[in-house]
């Protein structure tokens, strides 16, 4: 799985893209986030609010409940400030 | 039509190119955001402007379709800049070409609401007190909502 | 800035020096008015806008004045042209710069809106038909009204 | 008293411009226009409807109980349909 990060999350957790294999019980985003709030102490400051967090899933927005599977790309953002 | 692209663009060149030849458009609505040297009471420097190359293309491509399934729209574009800008230069570009003014003067503003709201771009302010994240801003929520509908939107 | 004019005016050139060395401004919103080959059922050949030299620049710049004391604009500009144009000529711009978006889009349809029912201008059509004198549209009327107040109107 | 004809209102009274003196009992708009319907029959069909009719004395829009002086400007011409 390709986790991608933007904004600050990518200053946080110290990497701008990573590959990942969480374990098979991590199957929807929610628990790909509890996972990786575990990842480590950037990982954790960056997932503490997951209020603040946006997630999209192979490129479309995702809510907690959404599935993550292997080989999919997840995208970790604050809420957008374009225009 | 959608770009983003690191280099500026021409106002004046792409409203001409967009209208060009059809004779169907009676009103073109712009919008054109530019940087400004000041957010609240921070002096600003310089912003740069990071995006998730792939989903950006995917959500604006969205948005615009979005635009023209809801309004009788002869043309539309979206060109938005990514990198490091300085106050005064352009950061994006909507404009909406209809018969009639109403159609584009509200698609125009549907295009830059959707765009602030859904668009994965996120501004980096280089500031007197150093880089910061610029923060979402409530109006903007508020006012991408008030185009939301029972139907099914064009993204989250 | 308020201009009417014959010759037609390029836009592009026409938004850079309106927001030019002013970084306070962070949207401009813009309408362009174009000549269209179709009206109802009827094929335009071309229109000769009339108007009443003197009144029409009166009128304008009272528009602009309320458009400046409405919201906290940065710049405002209309132009308009007289005199025979073709399908797909520039009749009319119009545009607002503010610090903020939603003040820049309100200021640029009030401008467009007050100026289509309270400036003299008339619009002469050329058709297969011979030429048509443009009645008023109901629906300008109803897009002016929106923005009535209590206060005393800029005009009318 | 300079009266002015814009649109059809000068395709139908056949006059851009003219200067006229109405008698002194003529002091509204209302009454200029009435005074106005008798001048010939290009005026009589050009003033035929008068709610189809906008006003400006002195280059400022009126209402049918403003008052009109010698030395005035007066416009008549339709609504307006520039932009």
């Amino acid at each position: 799985m390709k986790l991608l990060y933007f904004a600050w999350l990518k200053t946080k957790t110290g990497v701008a893209e990573e590959d990942v294999a969480p374990p098979p019980e991590v199957t929807t985003v929610a628990e790909l986030l509890a996972w990786l709030q575990q990842r480590g102490p950037g990982h954790a400051e960056a997932l503490a609010d997951l209020s603040a967090l946006k997630v999209a899933v192979n490129q479309e927005y995702a809510q907690p409940g959404d599935p993550v599977r292997p080989g999919d790309e997840v995208a970790l953002f604050p809420p957008v400030t374009g225009g | 039509m959608i770009r983003v692209q690191e280099h500026d663009f021409d106002v004046g060149a792409e409203l001409a190119a967009l209208t060009a030849g059809n004779h169907q458009v009676g009103g073109l609505a712009v919008f054109v955001g530019l940087v400004r040297d000041m957010a609240g009471d921070r002096d600003i420097d310089a912003m740069t402007l990071e995006h998730y190359p792939g989903m950006t293309e995917k959500m604006l491509a969205r948005i615009e379709t979005e635009a023209n399934e809801r309004w009788p729209l002869e043309a539309s574009l979206i060109i938005h800049r990514v990198g490091r800008l300085e106050p005064g230069e352009q950061i994006v570009l909507v404009a909406a070409a209809s018969a009639h003014r109403q159609a584009a003067f509200d698609a125009c503003q549907f295009l830059i609401d959707w765009l602030k709201t859904k668009a994965p771009f996120w501004k980096l302010e280089e500031t007197g007190q150093g880089a910061l994240w610029v923060d979402a801003r409530d109006s903007d929520t508020a006012a991408t909502e008030r185009w939301s509908t029972p139907k099914k939107g064009a993204a989250e």
